[in-house]
């Protein structure tokens, strides 16, 4: 190697763009290749993320969490019996379980307008992470709106779906479920938020309407609560959910999306 | 040891036997055929409609290779009078493209697609004559060689402000995600995708949000960049494509609409959309006549697994479903049309190799209907699959002259949470297999000073130049 | 197409050469590719090869064949339980399981000149196929000879170093390890002779003997037996075997080696 | 988030400490740090020394990352008191070509042969300074692409009869073995072969047996076909080395003397093999200096497994143990090394993704190391492979450079019992990727009629002319 060779690997100029956003930006480069400390850096990240898969929700420490909203707790698993079940089985994470639908029939009382899931999805984290700070701020609004609302039921081994069972089953006229996202690389801990009107098995995806990206580094709780309880009340208002809804609040535009982030220098 | 054995039943429902030895098979459709000769695949063993074992795979291989491309014209897997899909499918048909191959069998057609005879100009021909389940169904009897070898004769060029799918050429999506639809933030990731010579397929962001107003800035903010800069790509905002219909009315500047499509009207309903949906919005772009060098104004994306995960698959193996999605596709001209192989999860690509194969048929599908063909090569982290696989598949699919990739910061997408290409992968798929940029974005590069003759970086490239041109939203 | 484009696919003008050998010649082609027929005639067959590793040894119908012999016959099983264990653990299929041990300890009478061990291996359906016409016209002949004979011990989830501890535990001057070898795709009935002087555990590879592609499309069960016949001669003379000790026997040399195939055109 | 920490211990016997977050890591020797670093792989698994999971691997290799390429000099894996394989590694090991990567670490090297700096000239000369366990460890920190990339720098040139290994060139092995080593039957899968334009590499057979007579007729047979035909090639018999050294001491015309070899003095042995029994070999064999362009006489097999299998790994993990065979092999100056790569079988390497990742690194390391490098694409009928997968691996060796492949009729050897590449496959990856022969057998097979100016096969070759010219063997 000659003393003119560049170093390697390369670091690029423009490593401040770093500070603008969470995405693997301005890796530097050795040849067209990404340099060995980001390749390993990306490996344990991976083998991390593999682990949150397998994660547990632990039931015992949301209700801790939840106690203080003073809202009716339920339990329910969905079909899928483990999680190489429910990996493999999207179609058992969309029914109750026998059990849970017995327990849930005997629930059912006189309806109620809403009925929230927090369910651990892909990422039982992200309902550690996020689930108690979104309904400490979702639960007081939408009681303040006056709209009835039925137990907080949570679900595991659960996708999506399994809410249809669960709002139809408590004879819900909508139902909101809080699910962990996959598990990304950066992003392990992701909350997503479904909503849908007249619950019942059966509701097809562009039947819905979602709020992503759920959790402290994506759309802060107070900004999900925000979006969130305007779909509900959209909703509310049109009696529908999905395609045709299309979220035209105003406060999460992009000018403030991250007000604390340093500007260029 | 093998004796073939002829469809028996009545037109339009037969039943397929094939005779192996001593032993008779027997297979209920042509859809249940289909369903069996493909490779093992965990979502078509989720549907209930995979082989039992090996055997039976090789049989149903056997005994597909013996079926006359006709009979897909005559034999349809999900009912024309219930389904827009297949009514597209069989009323677009074209007989006089499909005469050269008419009289032959798939395993004949496989046998035809591999000779010196398919030659590049006879495939391009040839592709409105052919239908999803046609080619879906050779490519089952395909090996990952011959699905290389012959996605490779056919070469698919479309046009907006550039030169997408020439001969030599391979293109990137640059895919500046970010967890709040942040403009700086993706601002940033752009620049960096630039710097690293990636973005000639398209500029194109997933929002996150579904707010009305933040994808309109979002809108506002690429067409910005991409002025500015002079570059010579379009932007998408993949949000609905009635959401883009929306914001086209309202005024502001959208290049390309995006859409996820599948491949049976039930799937795509569940998606939100129809032909008429995806109608609207394909005219809607195309009023606005943005493209400077062609009018190619759609971007789809597909991925098998959709329509059954909707639960919408009518008893058709995933693969072919896929397909399928490629003729709702071609209907619309589409500048690219991205296979997203690895997205959704193992429950219907279970592993790197099921990836692996499902991204060399959906290519090899997608090119030989015309589509212009990318893959996003991509796994989760619930699926057993990691970068060698995506290595693997990436450098197999560069082989195969697939049109373009995804170029993704450090492959790590923060807001879709999955792993994809990098805009390093790019460079190593350039460099081994000498693969260019489309042509007016590779001299942009150039001139930019960013890379030098042979579109290799440049070693102290003063990329920082980029960093000055940057949209307010940015410097702010 | 054009009418004077060539047939696809391409005939080779060469295909009376598959007369001469099993290996699959003369395929033809289309373009650089091979015919689907030929594609799908693979498939299939490597189908049917995954499944003949999975065959099992059918002990009784081996009894019964080797009736005739009448030699003292023991069924010895290797410590690797059942075939996934058989085929992930090697090191548990070269040892006697606890039990298989302590049974042929109690068989260690005074030791012999030879035992013989027939193996499962990788492929059951050569042991079928070929163990009993071997055996057939070994076990006499090495009775000609006067070399004392041991019990034929019949070893299932076998690999040839398993001849190692039974030939020890037997007290046996040499052990003849009959084993199936792995199943090809035009051959999964396929025999292999290994032949260890001295046996016990540890012995290495270069200290054993082999004769192989046993079978009626190979080596034919008269022509591997004089092969083994010659090779346990030699090596009872000079005391080992292994790479010192070659085959120079003239019996099976090229001239003879497949008398009936039909002369080229 | 991740903390690098240092070795410590004493010089030559170190304990290896990682520190990520809060939790620190400590992996016993150098050894135990390379087996825990390695991918995935049944035989490691089944020696008991792999990682017990992915994070303990991911922190294994952030930990081997920062290991100096000088520890590997000092700190010795197999006691040099005891293995002679050690020994030549260490007293063969050049300090001047080492010098420039001596102040690099494991990741700093990996970082530098991926840079413009590695030059195939800086390569080339580098091979002498480094160490199988260096570039071992190297790539075990490498993704597929890495191993791909840096490969396809090295040149490796050979030559016998013809010169293998030139860039662009990728030449193949003709097997034309029998189950009887009938010469008749060998014969006609060499005449298949040749008019498939392969046997660049070597026309070399695996004889079933191993009597004497047999395999002396058996050389005769190759050598007279050879000159027959004029064929710019080499025979070998792939028998032992000691018998191989008596045909010669007999008379019998031999060109290139074989040997299956492994990493460890304890494997060889029990291959029956010493490096004084192979310099006997390789003596003999110079000795009828019977090559016309070079004197490169030795042709070695390999594979990762076989020094586990023999219990000789002395807890090296098994792609060590198979980079320490390169150390062996280099030591005579062989014109083909071939990694005959999932030759053993599903416990040592389970299904097609372990047995692509294993022959991408043999590949890598072998090159890097200096040799001719070649790949047995292949499994067996009891690991969890297929043909896609062994497409799959032939292309990305094909990218990568490698040296030859193998080329068996209908890839059915019906004497190993094992499926390998065929004619076929060489066919196509020529096609794909635009590889060449050896340029002397390219020469002649154009003049032979059987090939047109590019290297394809002519579509109506009289290639029963070379049924013409066959030994009377054949003719009888
Ligand atoms: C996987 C995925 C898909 C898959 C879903 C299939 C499947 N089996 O998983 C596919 C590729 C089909 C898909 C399609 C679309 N998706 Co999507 N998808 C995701 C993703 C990456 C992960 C979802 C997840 O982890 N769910 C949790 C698991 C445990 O739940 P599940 O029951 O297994 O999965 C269900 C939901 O994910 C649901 N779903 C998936 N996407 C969407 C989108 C909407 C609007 C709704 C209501 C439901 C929905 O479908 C699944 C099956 O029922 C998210 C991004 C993220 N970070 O979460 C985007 C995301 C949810 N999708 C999004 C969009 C826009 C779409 C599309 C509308 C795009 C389009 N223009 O067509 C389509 C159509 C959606 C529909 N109506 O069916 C946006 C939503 C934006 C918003 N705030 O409304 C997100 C946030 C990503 C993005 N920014 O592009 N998607
Ligand atoms: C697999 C195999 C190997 C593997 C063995 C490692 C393993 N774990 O399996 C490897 C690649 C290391 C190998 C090496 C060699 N092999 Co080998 N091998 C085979 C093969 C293809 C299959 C064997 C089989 O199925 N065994 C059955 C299973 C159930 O038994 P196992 O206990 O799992 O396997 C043991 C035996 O196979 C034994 N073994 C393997 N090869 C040889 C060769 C000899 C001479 C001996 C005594 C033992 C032996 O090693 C294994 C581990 O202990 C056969 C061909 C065939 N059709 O059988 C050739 C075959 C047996 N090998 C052969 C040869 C020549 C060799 C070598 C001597 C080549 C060389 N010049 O170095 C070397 C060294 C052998 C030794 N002394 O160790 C010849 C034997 C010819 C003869 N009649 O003597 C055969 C017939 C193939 C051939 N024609 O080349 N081999």
């Amino acid at each position: 190697m000659n003393d003119d060779t560049p170093p390697v690997p390369r670091i690029d100029p423009w490593t401040m763009l770093r500070e603008l956003t969470p995405a693997r930006v301005a890796l530097g480069r050795t040849g067209a290749s990404l340099p060995t400390h980001e390749i390993l850096r990306f490996g344990h990240a991976h083998s991390l993320a593999r682990d949150a898969v397998h994660a547990t929700l632990d039931v015992q420490a949301l209700r801790r969490d939840l106690a203080v909203l003073d809202c009716d707790l339920t339990e329910v698993r969905s079909a899928a019996e483990g999680r190489t079940a429910y990996l493999r089985r999207p179609d058992l994470g969309r029914r109750l379980s026998d059990e849970s639908r017995i327990s849930l029939d005997a629930k059912r009382a006189s309806g109620s307008d809403l009925v929230i899931v927090v369910a651990d999805g892909l990422s039982a984290t992200a309902v550690h992470a996020n689930a108690a700070a979104l309904l400490d701020l979702l639960v007081p609004a939408i009681r303040r709106k006056g709209w009835s609302l039925g137990p907080i039921v949570v679900a595991t081994q659960a996708r999506v779906a399994l809410g249809d069972e669960v709002g139809a089953a408590l004879d819900a006229r909508m139902v909101l479920v809080l699910i962990g996202e996959r598990p990304g690389l950066s992003s392990p801990d992701s909350l997503g938020a479904y909503l849908t009107f007249g619950p019942k098995p059966g509701r097809r995806d562009n039947e819905r309407n979602c709020v992503s990206n759920i959790r402290g580094g994506g759309l802060v709780p107070p900004r999900a609560a925000r979006a969130i309880l305007w779909l509900i009340e959209e909703a509310f208002r049109r009696g529908e959910t999905g395609v045709a809804l299309k979220d035209e609040s105003v406060d999460i535009a992009i000018e403030g999306a991250s007000p604390h982030l340093p500007s260029l220098p | 040891m093998l004796r073939r054995a002829m469809q028996s039943g009545n037109k339009g429902n037969m039943s397929y036997r094939h005779m192996v030895g001593q032993k008779l098979w027997t297979f209920g459709d042509l859809k249940a055929l289909m369903a069996k000769a493909s490779p093992e695949r965990s979502g078509d063993g989720l549907a209930g409609i995979a082989a039992a074992n090996g055997e039976e795979r090789a049989v149903a291989r056997l005994c597909l290779a013996d079926v006359p491309l006709r009979q897909f014209l005559s034999e349809t897997f999900i009912p024309y009078e219930t389904d827009e899909v297949t009514r597209l499918i069989l009323d677009s048909h074209d007989a006089r493209a499909f005469a050269p191959v008419a009289h032959l069998t798939v395993g004949g057609f496989r046998d035809w697609l591999l000779s010196e005879a398919a030659t590049p100009l006879a495939l391009g021909r040839l592709a409105a004559g052919l239908t999803p389940e046609m080619v879906a169904a050779t490519s089952k009897i395909m090996r990952n060689q011959d699905l290389i070898l012959t996605a490779r004769k056919v070469e698919v060029v479309t046009r907006f402000r550039n030169t997408i799918g020439l001969r030599g050429t391979m293109a990137a999506r640059l895919q500046p995600n970010h967890p709040t639809d942040d403009a700086r933030g993706i601002a940033a990731s752009i620049i960096d995708g630039l710097a690293y010579g990636s973005g000639d397929a398209v500029i194109g962001v997933n929002p996150a949000s579904d707010n009305v107003a933040v994808l309109g800035d979002l809108c506002r903010l690429l067409d910005e960049v991409i002025h500015r800069l002079g570059i010579p790509t379009q932007a998408c905002i993949l949000t609905h494509v009635t959401t883009a219909t929306q914001l086209i009315e309202r005024g502001v500047p959208v290049d390309l609409v995006f859409q996820s499509i599948a491949g049976t009207e039930a799937a795509n309903m569940s998606f939100g959309v129809s032909l008429s949906i995806l109608r609207e919005g394909f005219e809607a772009a195309r009023s606005l006549k943005r493209g400077t060098l062609g009018d190619n104004v759609m971007y789809f994306e597909t991925g098998q697994g959709s329509a059954l995960s909707a639960d919408a698959h009518g008893g058709v193996d995933q693969q072919t479903c896929e397909a399928r999605a490629y003729a709702v596709a071609r209907a619309f001209e589409p500048l690219l049309v991205n296979t997203v192989v690895g997205f959704i999860g193992p429950e219907y690509l279970y592993d790197g190799k099921q990836i692996i194969r499902a991204g060399l048929e959906d290519h090899f599908c997608g090119k030989l209907l015309g589509l212009p063909l990318g893959c996003d090569i991509c796994h989760t982290n619930h699926a057993e699959a990691d970068q060698d696989d995506m290595d693997t598949l990436l450098t197999l699919l560069g082989a195969a002259g697939v049109s373009f990739i995804m170029g993704i910061p450090g492959s790590d997408d923060v807001m879709l949470n999955y792993q994809s290409t990098s805009f390093h992968d790019a460079l190593y798929v350039r460099e081994v297999l000498g693969l260019k940029r489309a042509p007016e974005f590779e001299a942009w590069l150039r001139d930019a000073g960013l890379t030098d003759a042979d579109g290799r970086l440049v070693s102290q490239a003063d990329s920082t130049k980029l960093l000055g041109a940057l949209p307010p939203a940015f410097a702010a």
